[in-house]
């Protein structure tokens, strides 16, 4: 299998028989070809499925792709009829989630130490829902659990890395720290 | 200004009652509300109006949660620093007692902004339909070699050595079985009448030797002594059992 | 929405979210069509799919249509399935393969005589791994299994061909030749 339409066909016919997301590896594991190629290829698709007249695009989460339907059909495939639960994520949890996303890997601490309060109920909520999770410990005293995000977070706010997350603040705190105002 | 400020907090205590997240969140929402620069915060009116919302909390028979005095604590203490006079010429390195709390904000505001973000694009993604999988085939197990050419030259050289080593051992042996088979007794006889004749004692062990010689032939020596001593031109001693076994030369 | 082009994705956007087949009725009341055009729209697509560079395609099922893979790309789907382990080979393994390698075709008796050990199992353990495999019966008495490498040995090897293993230097062949056993 050589000919690029031919893997590529390969590749969409895996994901949507795998309907959840496909790690790299395995695909290029699948397709035969090594990992560099396989991105390329894949990336190659993800504009393809975007520039063309497709009811479905592929998207990458992290070190996985999965194919998932374009978002401006959602009212026809609402006509299916099929319901489906949303999630429903109050302030506090947007919030501690906004935190963990940036600060990641980050300690319990951290999170209350930037919003002020006990996040404990927040962070179990969060990871109930799978879009945190418990990625370690750190090395310190009382070797406090770590947390970062999931490719749930990913699939739900749609990024593909957390690299894809936009970069805010860099330039205030610089600002903080040249120009203290005397009061 | 007193008034306004007033009629803002009424509206703060009935319409966000309950829906400030913690004490950054209350502060945040003041410092929109006055339409503050971030960076820099009048701590005196701040801390007021903070105060203030805590208490008509109070009056209102709420329970302020700890965090909420902690903050107001934090901002009382800033605002005595602020209010000591500054010993200019000394302090000039000393930092702005507000720092810390303008910092701690700024992470805040980042962090309610993306969170912001977050619920809109939450919103496009919502829309996102996904797949259930397909019936796979049952999971199947497959077993990669991992393995390194040159290991097989290797191998090969090594057992090729091995089998060369072990065949000149061999051969060893059957040279010695040769040799010493056209060594008959006579012959052995013989030379041990030879040594015999500097009349000096041997030591059975020196003679034959396991080491030197094969089994038969240490087998066939002890044949020979045997036959010396019939002949009387020998005695045998051994004066333990499996000791050492001399051999004395004797003149007739 | 009136361009095809629009229409044809939002019904595969509708099928693959729907996974299952979806009747015609439901479809044509989705994009808002009378029967006739649905069918002759859905046709259209059928077609589309068959000869485009897909790995899925459109299927009539009696008054219902649903999205599948093509059968082509069966294998490549079943990888999905498949989780590979990595295992290397004994040095008993090694060391018979090298024999059988080196000097195919070659009995058991050739091997054993020169490794001084019953090599039954690592042969049998070889054949099962399909590395090697009785080529045919030595004219001799007793008619003895003659032993050769497979192709999946080349493959799993990297080799080409035999004449890819490595070579042997000079001395290397003296001492080899010196010492070719009695069969």
């Amino acid at each position: 299998m050589d000919d690029l339409r031919d893997i590529e066909s390969a590749i969409e016919a895996v994901l949507f028989a795998a309907g959840d997301s496909v790690s790299i590896d395995k695909l290029s594991e699948i397709i035969n070809q090594d990992k560099k190629t396989t991105i390329s290829i894949l990336s190659g698709m993800e504009m393809k499925y975007k520039n063309s007249p497709r009811g479905i695009m592929l998207r990458q989460l992290g070190s996985n792709y999965q194919l998932c339907t374009k978002p401006e059909y959602e009212e026809h495939i609402a006509g299916l009829g099929v319901s489906r639960k949303k999630q429903g994520l109050s302030q506090a949890a947007y919030e501690v989630l906004s935190i963990i996303a940036y600060h990641q890997p980050v300690t319990r601490a951290y999170i209350e130490q930037i919003r002020g309060v006990n996040s404990d109920n927040v962070i179990s909520t969060l990871a109930e829902k799978n879009l945190v999770y418990e990625i370690g410990r750190q090395d310190a005293p009382g070797r406090p659990k770590l947390y970062g995000t999931t490719e749930e977070f990913l699939r739900v706010f749609g990024f593909s890395s957390i690299g894809d997350l936009p970069q805010l603040g860099m330039n205030e705190i610089k600002m903080v720290m040249n120009d203290i105002p005397v009061d | 200004m007193q008034n306004e400020l007033a009629s803002s907090l009424h509206n703060a205590c009935t319409i966000k009652l309950d829906n400030f997240e913690g004490p950054f969140d209350l502060l945040f929402y003041l410092i929109e509300k006055n339409q503050i620069d971030i960076y820099d915060i009048p701590i005196f009116e701040i801390t007021d109006q903070y105060m203030d919302y805590l208490f008509a909390m109070q009056e209102m028979d709420l329970d302020i949660a700890s965090e909420f005095l902690v903050m107001a604590s934090t901002l009382l203490h800033i605002k005595s620093k602020l209010l000591l006079p500054s010993k200019k010429e000394v302090d000039q390195d000393e930092v702005d007692p507000r720092e810390e709390l303008i910092m701690k904000l700024v992470e805040y505001k980042k962090a309610k902004e993306l969170a912001g973000m977050l619920q809109e694009r939450a919103k496009t993604w919502n829309k996102v339909y996904y797949k259930l999988p397909e019936a796979l085939p049952e999971s199947a197990f497959e077993v990669i070699l991992d393995v390194t050419p040159s290991l097989l030259k290797e191998c090969y050289l090594k057992c090729k050595q091995d089998y060369h080593d072990r065949q000149n051992d061999v051969s060893d042996k059957m040279n010695r079985i040769l040799a010493q088979e056209k060594v008959s007794l006579k012959l052995k006889v013989r030379e041990l009448l030879t040594k015999l004749k500097k009349g000096i004692k041997l030591c059975f062990s020196q003679v034959y030797n396991l080491r030197k010689m094969s089994r038969v032939e240490v087998a066939t020596g002890f044949l020979a002594t045997l036959e010396v001593a019939k002949l009387g031109r020998a005695t045998i001693k051994q004066e333990v059992e499996f000791g050492e076994i001399y051999i004395k030369p004797k003149r007739n």
